[in-house]
């Protein structure tokens, strides 16, 4: 357990930062379009988790007042987060109504085969 | 008296870890879906019962101690049922339980083309 | 002694995820993600003992309740390919 | 009462946009939703053009929201460039309402109404919160609601082009907000603050930190995605093409500009100004920027063959000039961009408006269909080339107003490039207009074309309304300029 | 956080859209644990119901109505586009270069602000967690867009795929006893199900009004309220669901939450304090604040409840 807590200095940050970029990945090279928003979700999650992480303080506890204990780790990037995910689970449930409906109209959710059928619009 | 509580409550976390551990290596070496279930069995069961049982005996008669029992109950109630559902979407999904003892080994060559949903 | 209940928490963790990925059905990887929301429950538990604040217990019955709807709808979706759909007659829309 | 109204207008700017939308989402008929949507956006006009009123009188306006004092609590921070993009949005959507009535009622299906003109309320609402927040995670937040809500009504159009308009600019849109709110994390990590005004006097100790750097950075990005700064400008054309004509009309007026009026207040305010763009080389590359979407735009809007498609184009040109007004950074500079901003949104507005009367009669907006459609709708193509000459800046029009301040701002630094640029991009408007003019003007009906006829009223006069108002500006100018003018200079001399 | 990298490596590899679904819940899950490892377990709390549970069954309910399966592209790699992502990570690796080290207390972010809320907020509201004092109080009006944001997605879904009343019938038509091809057949699942439920509800609401003093809240419990449904609505028919809770209902919970959350805000104008000023509602401020919070959470639980369901059912009652 403790051993996430260990991470030396700026790691900690570094690997948010992977995981944000694997997510930013995915979603600009993928055609797919639910993939594309599952590569959202998982680019919002880390940010979430970036700001999670510089809220914590070395030997502080959640921040829920209770005898006995003096550090507490910053409250305010968990309001913003709590608020961030909300609006996150707003988004995914919008684009894949978006993604039903474009399935409907064109038979398909890849979006090179659109572009396609669009060019053929015009 | 406390050092006997605590020996058992560590008695417990340990056979608790220790049956995790096992599930989640039933899990990977079982050969297929309904064998594995029962890995999965043992780590809803035995695991995270002794674990719980072992905290409630940490936490001692408090708030704590009904969460932890309530989680139990819960975990009782819906583990198996969880996992009914899922033989049965397999079954009707097709994928038939291996009822002979394979010939060499547990390899899963044979498992992978049988749904057609992988 | 948490310690170590937790680190075999995480070693099982990484098998349930090893299961989930390779599959090879659905199945296994539906199974998988059930056994990996069960040892986040224990985790949490523990976690919550470890740090010596064990009264958020709630979160580890909330996972528990969302393992157990996830993987109804997993089997539901892998069964019918559908979330319930209407069967009946369509006077109810939905605006 | 009146008491009451005066110390809460603020609030009421926004809360009454609020709440008006759950009551449309209730009423469940379309005229009584309307009913309520028009009365709600003229009341914000009003509660606009009051607050404007206020600010010029005694400068910026607080208004600390729960009753705690700001850093702790939200606070609101009206400002004259918060009151003008005030003006601007209320105007704007008070305007569409009689507009929308024939055009909803033709484009969108009649039982959907009622959650159209809820969606309509809550993107002002979001708008609304952005221009008068003084909060940069409130702001992420209204930023989020009017996002959500365009790309809903985005993707109401009648062509399912419409909806991958819509999905495009969800994904973009949605990229866009998570890099601002990295930059936000970023900015709070280093300060621990997230009230603008607080914001600006610690970052000045820090300013060299690289945290810093990279959450201006950060936040430049996010929010260029949303005002389509060229190279990020990829989903606006389609969005603006296919929506449905209302949607065209206001998200023109308003869309865009309230990012550029997001991003001059994150910049100007928070990361205090001129120091930052001489500093990190942004003047530069957003000024090179600009001159590439100005050419670039206006040359691409040339070869469209769908009319709202060319005023999409001919947007991202305007958001060219309105940029290299800001990258000047000076205030001659800063206030001829946001004097085009009204400008341009009313112009824009107006020329989406017509494109919405000649939908609704024949059905489409192509350059082709348009044939001798002067003879049809006299009025509508009147208004269409009046709006025309203001977005090539014709003088006594609002476009020559700016443009030549724009000029101007641009003498007075030296910037000849800027100014060749401004000049081809205007002579390229020409072309574009021109085009169609010719067309609809010049050309012989055809043959077998249905007989059609003159839009309704309820749309021409919202739509005269608005060329009207840019004419008087054009003429009037002063007036204008004189608000912008102590905007800049709130901007450019950071919090007083 | 090790188990987050080769998740997201492996959701980006995997073409079977079913698998990655699956995998983004245990990503969803695997982040709850971090954040609580991390302290913040109201955000766990969340992050769990909505990223593990709703995200999930939401995409699960588009797979059904789209495809399971991503078509498999020759041009696999986009050099371009590991470029931008490769410049955006140095950018921001480069941007924490300068950042405090991970947990140090001595860094700004603890001193500006935050020290505030953790030593004043039990005098202001009485309450124990500050960070419901912080959500529903001090940054009330943050949580006010949160909550609209929510009730934007929901009207927006319904305007998107909502079905129209009186829509066409369908031509097979099923008394709701007569379908086989369904979950209610199966008795342990219906048994135990119909046990559960009220538990579910039972707990949403000890959630609600626990929110005070532990992890909780208005949003946590609603969505957990709204879970209950959606598993009634998964293990019988979504027709059977509809009777119980009808789309005018979910209408109505969506507009009477926010609606109760911006008129506890007018109430405190009207009452002489500022907007969501809820210090001025009650004799003292302590009182004050605990009923302004009491009712903006309330409100909130409801529009995220009726939103929740109205969500589900709009995508479950999608016809493929």
């Amino acid at each position: 357990m403790d051993f996430f807590s260990d991470f030396p200095g700026l790691l900690n940050y570094w690997v948010v930062i992977v995981l944000m970029m694997i997510g930013f990945y995915i979603v600009i090279a993928h055609d797919n379009l639910v993939k594309k928003i599952v590569g959202l979700n998982i680019f919002q999650v880390s940010v979430f988790v970036f700001y999670i992480t510089m809220a914590k303080i070395k030997g502080g506890t959640a921040p829920i007042l209770a005898e006995g204990i003096t550090t507490y780790s910053n409250p305010l990037p968990h309001v913003l987060i709590l608020t961030a995910i909300v609006v996150g689970v707003a988004m995914t449930a919008l684009g894949l109504a978006l993604v039903v409906r474009i399935r409907d109209a064109y038979g398909t959710i890849e979006d090179d085969e659109i572009q396609a059928q669009e060019s053929e619009d015009l | 008296m406390a050092l006997v509580l605590d020996i058992v409550s560590w008695g417990l976390l340990g056979v608790g870890a220790v049956m995790m551990i096992i599930g989640a290596i039933g899990m990977i070496r079982l050969p297929d879906v309904f064998a594995r279930m029962h890995g999965a069995g043992i780590i809803d069961t035995l695991g995270l019962g002794a674990i719980m049982a072992g905290l409630m005996i940490q936490g001692g008669l408090s708030i704590v101690t009904v969460k932890l029992g309530l989680i139990v109950l819960f975990v009782l109630f819906t583990g198996p049922t969880a996992t009914h559902a899922l033989a049965r979407a397999a079954l009707h999904g097709g994928v038939n339980p291996q009822i002979d003892e394979p010939d060499t080994g547990v390899e899963d060559k044979d498992q992978g083309n049988v749904s057609s949903k992988t | 002694m948490m310690g170590a209940v937790a680190a075999a928490v995480l070693v099982s963790m990484a098998l349930a995820i090893f299961r989930s990925i390779k599959g090879p059905t659905v199945y296994d990887r539906i199974l998988a993600v059930n056994a990996f929301g069960t040892l986040t429950v224990v985790l949490i538990s523990v976690h919550g003992f470890l740090s010596g604040r064990p009264e958020f217990l709630d979160l580890a019955l909330v996972y528990a309740l969302i393992n157990f709807i996830a993987t109804i709808a997993v089997s539901k979706y892998v069964e019918f390919s559908h979330m319930g759909r209407p069967s009946g007659g369509d006077e109810l829309g939905d605006i | 009462m009146t008491q009451f109204v005066s110390t809460h207008l603020a609030a009421l700017q926004v809360v009454l946009a609020l709440l008006a939308a759950p009551v449309c989402l209730l009423l469940r008929r379309p005229n009584a939703a309307w009913v309520v949507a028009t009365a709600i956006t003229w009341v914000l006009l009003g509660i606009a053009l009051v607050l404007l009123e206020q600010v010029l009188e005694a400068s910026t306006l607080i208004y600390t929201l729960g009753g705690w004092p700001a850093p702790w609590g939200i606070e609101y921070r009206i400002d004259l460039a918060s009151a003008f993009m005030l003006v601007i949005i209320t105007g704007i959507g008070s305007a569409v309402m009689p507009y929308a009535w024939a055009s909803v009622e033709a484009e969108i299906p009649e039982e959907r109404i009622y959650l159209f003109y809820c969606m309509y309320l809550l993107n002002i609402a979001g708008l609304l919160g952005i221009a008068i927040t003084g909060d940069v995670f409130n702001l992420f937040v209204f930023l989020e609601i009017s996002s959500l809500s365009s790309y809903v009504m985005i993707s109401l159009g009648k062509d399912r082009r419409a909806l991958t308009a819509a999905y495009r600019y969800l994904i973009m849109g949605t990229i866009g907000a998570t890099f601002y709110i990295i930059g936000v994390g970023l900015m709070y990590m280093a300060t621990g603050s997230l009230n603008m005004a607080d914001l600006a006097t610690l970052i000045p100790a820090i300013a060299d930190s690289r945290t810093v750097l990279m959450s201006l950075a950060f936040i430049t990005v996010g929010l260029g995605l949303k005002l389509a700064l060229v190279p990020l400008h990829m989903w606006l054309p389609n969005a603006y093409t296919h929506a449905p004509s209302v949607v065209s009309v206001f998200l023109a007026g308003t869309g865009t500009k309230i990012a550029v009026y997001a991003m001059l207040r994150i910049v100007f305010t928070v990361f205090g100004g001129a120091g930052v763009f001489d500093g990190y080389g942004l003047g530069e590359m957003l000024s090179g920027l600009a001159v590439i979407a100005m050419i670039g735009a206006s040359a691409v809007a040339i070869f469209q063959t769908n009319v709202k498609r060319l005023l999409a184009y001919s947007s991202l040109a305007q958001i060219g000039y309105i940029m290299i007004g800001i990258a000047m950074t000076s205030v001659l500079g800063m206030s001829a961009g946001i004097v085009h901003l009204f400008n341009h949104a009313l112009i824009k507005a107006g020329l989406f408006m017509a494109m919405g009367c000649i939908f609704l009669r024949i059905g489409s907006v192509q350059i082709d269909d348009m044939k001798g459609l002067a003879k049809v709708m006299p009025v509508t193509m009147a208004a269409f080339v009046a709006g025309g000459f203001g977005l090539i800046g014709v003088p006594l029009t609002a476009g020559f107003i700016s443009k030549w301040y724009l000029l101007q701002a641009a003498i007075e630094k030296g910037w000849w490039l800027a100014i060749a640029a401004i000049l081809i991009s205007s002579l390229l408007a020409i072309i574009y207009i021109w085009r169609v003019v010719e067309t609809a003007y010049f050309q012989d009906r055809d043959e077998n074309a249905p007989t059609i006829s003159e839009a309704p009223w309820s749309m021409l006069i919202p739509m005269w309304t608005l060329i009207g108002v840019s004419f008087y500006f054009g003429i009037h100018a002063t007036q204008t300029m004189d608000v912008a003018i102590g905007a800049a200079e709130a901007l450019l001399g950071g919090i007083q | 956080m090790g188990f987050m990298v080769v998740i997201g490596i492996a959701v980006a590899r995997l073409r079977n859209l079913f698998a990655v679904v699956m995998l983004t819940g245990i990503f969803s899950l695997t982040a709850a644990v971090l954040y609580v490892v991390l302290d913040a377990v109201d955000v766990a709390f969340t992050e769990a119901a909505v990223g593990a549970g709703i995200s999930t069954v939401l995409m699960l309910g588009t797979l059904a109505l789209t495809t399971s399966e991503e078509k498999a592209h020759e041009s696999g790699s986009h050099p371009w586009a590991l470029m931008l992502v490769v410049v955006t990570g140095m950018a921001l690796v480069y941007g924490t270069l300068d950042m405090p080290p991970y947990g140090d207390p001595t860094a700004a972010i603890h001193h500006h602000v935050a020290p505030y809320y953790l030593e004043k907020s039990f005098g202001h509201t009485g309450l124990p967690n500050v960070v419901t004092s912080i959500l529903a109080s001090y940054r009330g009006y943050d949580t006010l867009g949160e909550v609209f944001v929510i009730f934007t997605a929901a009207a927006g879904v319904l305007l998107i795929i909502g079905r129209a009343k009186f829509g066409r019938r369908r031509t097979v038509r099923l008394a709701p006893g007569e379908l086989r091809d369904s979950m209610r057949q199966n008795v342990i699942l219906r048994v135990v199900s119909k046990l559960l439920i009220p538990v579910i509800l039972l707990f949403a609401f000890y959630v609600q009004w626990h929110g005070d003093f532990g992890p909780g809240g208005g949003f946590q419990a609603g969505v957990i309220f709204a879970a209950g449904f959606i598993l009634y609505t998964l293990i019988f028919d979504i027709d059977t669901a509809r009777t119980m809770i009808s789309p005018r209902i979910t209408r109505l919970g969506l507009a009477a939450g926010v609606l109760l959350y911006t008129l506890v805000g007018v109430a405190s104008m009207l009452k002489g304090g500022t907007f969501l000023d809820y210090s001025v509602l009650a004799d003292t401020q302590v009182k004050g604040q605990h009923l302004g919070i009491l009712l903006v959470e309330l409100g909130v639980g409801i529009t995220v409840a009726s939103a929740m369901v109205s969500i589900f059912f709009t995508f479950a009652g999608q016809e493929r």
